[in-house]
């Protein structure tokens, strides 16, 4: 990360180098470079574009006009000194000394006379000056980017806190979560083979519930207390074979002292308990 | 905002401009101290308050800016509250249920453990928990039952007279009332649901 | 704030009760949004901001809305902006220099290396590690590329159909964020280069 960050703020011509803590604005007009401030001159460039740049602003060169011969020996004349101080020199460096070389040859030799007559070979430099011109494009960009007020290092954010009230919130349950987890059961029941699943009254089983509640902390109840007053005949009928059911299931014991006298209703809980 | 009014003093023009510069000040500090309050990420003291600034404050003069400061958002979205370590801003506890929609917080859902031995219930009972591990073909943690009967959703209704004793279990009104439901009976029926899975071929009513 | 006259209609009465009952709740939705904004982490696009009323609303009412919010904060700390995802509340950058008081550490200032990779990836979207280091003349570290993704400012968003598929990288949303900009569009302006050459021989050295 440091390496990342060190050269942060860095304005857009650099300082090419610090010399016992001076920032060095300018590499020497002689090439004489000091060898403390070489090694930081090669990490103040960022590659051979980024120097080539340097030296052509710095001699004040037209990118478009590039004088070959004097950016290839100032160039050149750079990696020298960097090599005499055996520096690890970047691939990259190298590669634009060749392609510097290559170009400026080529510009030596001789035309080769054009067929139709047309001088129209591209000028070898054309390729560099496009490269040179849209790196220092992306160069200022990149300034202007960091110019930029960013979230954070120039401005704060807002954040108000909520502060949640801790409610525990409880499930709710459905109709289909409900009818779900039967036919999961159902479906486990297949596999299984051994639940039967039978048709059923719900409406026999709410009210088996119902006469058990009803009989809840009593002794004996009279049977006829168990059926409600006035709630139709369905559900007369439906409580009658409830508490059938009931008795079926040993739920409940129905007795009855004498032929056609009183019947009473009790939980079978309640004969035990004796 | 309005300052109250200035006794007069000897040299009135000079103290009016005193009075103007250090309302400036104050205005931008007050702007300042509303600002940090806002994008703290913690509450603020007034020593961290008085840190805002370069002149030294008086406590007074900070609490009473945060008076101020108060007042302002007294009928916005949002409060200032003084917690123990300083001061704070936070969303209006009324505002909540608002706010939750935009994260909503997924719904807290029971465990099929808990749905399946709920069903069994509401369509079997009453029923112990023997018959429900009978039917589920697993145990039934106490965990369960009490979660069930903590909704006020199941209740023993008494208990069977079978060894042990097991306790009866039946469905409330409540849980009718959470469903919607008037009676057990609005429940799908279980034949219906036959069919909802019945691909299989091997069916069973 | 002012309501436009009402115009008059059959049932006055009635219809006044109407409009009062509509205000009640449009002051109540205008704190719950304010409250949103105060709160929420992350931009809140008008999307977002509907997710809050149980009654749908439309776009022209949210930012009425977000223009009277906004001119309500007009003499405050901070300020209600637009970014790329939507709407938030910052402290204007002016005062950043007392808040710095408070919280001496600030995020880093990136290297060279770094925003001229940035740059590339900004000005010349979507981009292969290959075509960054074509422009700048030198190896792209993984590093940086990790730096600038870690920061959520660039992503992979697909890959060049050429040997070895390599990568190609855009900008996200939330680097249009953090530089509280609405569209690329808003970056600033490439330099004309060729008028740059024109100047070069004199303000250069």
């Amino acid at each position: 990360m440091s390496d990342l960050l060190r050269q942060a703020d860095l304005p857009i011509t650099p300082p090419v180098a610090y010399i016992h803590g001076q920032p060095m604005a300018e590499m020497p007009q002689d090439l004489y470079i000091p060898p403390d401030a070489l090694e930081v001159a090669l990490e103040s460039f960022q590659g051979p574009l980024d120097l080539l740049l340097y030296l052509i602003r710095r001699h004040n060169l037209d990118p478009l006009d590039i004088p070959m011969a004097q950016l290839t020996l100032q160039y050149i004349g750079y990696i020298e000194a960097m090599k005499q101080h055996r520096m690890e020199l970047a691939a990259e460096y190298l590669l634009m000394a060749a392609v510097l070389i290559e170009i400026k040859s080529r510009m030596l030799l001789p035309r080769p006379p054009k067929e139709n007559g047309e001088a129209s070979e591209e000028d070898p430099r054309v390729e560099l000056m496009r490269r040179l011109l849209e790196y220092e494009q992306m160069k200022l960009a990149a300034h202007k980017l960091n110019e930029l007020p960013q979230a954070g290092r120039d401005f704060q954010l807002v954040q108000v806190l909520i502060e949640r009230t801790v409610v525990e919130r409880l499930p709710n349950v459905s109709v289909e979560d409900l009818q779900n987890a039967w036919l999961a059961l159902l479906t486990r029941a297949k596999v299984n083979a051994s639940h039967t699943v039978r048709r059923e009254e719900l409406s026999v089983r709410e009210q088996m519930s119902k006469v058990l509640r009803h009989l809840r902390n009593c002794d004996f109840v009279p049977f006829e207390q168990l059926f409600e007053s006035g709630a139709g005949i369905p559900i007369l009928v439906v409580t009658f074979i409830a508490i059938l059911e009931l008795a079926k299931e040993t739920l409940i014991e129905i007795t009855q002292t004498e032929s056609l006298g009183n019947i009473y209703v009790r939980t079978s809980r309640a004969i035990t308990a004796k | 905002m309005s300052e109250p009014a200035v006794p007069s003093l000897p040299n009135e023009a000079e103290h009016a401009l005193a009075v103007v510069e250090h309302d400036v000040d104050a205005s931008l500090l007050q702007r300042v101290i509303e600002a940090a309050l806002l994008t703290a990420e913690e509450p603020l003291s007034l020593a961290d308050l008085k840190r805002l600034s370069e002149v030294s404050l008086e406590n007074r003069q900070i609490e009473k800016w945060l008076q101020q400061i108060a007042t302002r958002y007294a009928d916005s979205g949002i409060e200032l509250t003084r917690v123990s370590s300083g001061w704070r801003f936070r969303a209006r506890p009324e505002l909540q249920e608002y706010l939750d929609r935009l994260n909503p917080q997924k719904p807290p859902r029971y465990s099929r453990a808990v749905m399946e031995t709920l069903a069994i219930i509401a369509y079997r009972q009453p029923v112990t928990r023997g018959d429900i591990e009978e039917i589920r073909g697993v145990a039934v943690s106490a965990q369960i039952l009490k979660t069930l009967e903590g909704r006020d959703w199941i209740e023993v209704i008494g208990t069977r007279d079978t060894p042990g004793k097991p306790e009866l279990f039946a469905t409330t009104q409540q849980l009718l009332d959470d469903l919607n439901l008037r009676t057990l009976n609005e429940l799908p029926a279980l034949e219906e649901m036959g069919s909802l899975i019945d691909q299989s071929g091997q069916d069973r009513n």
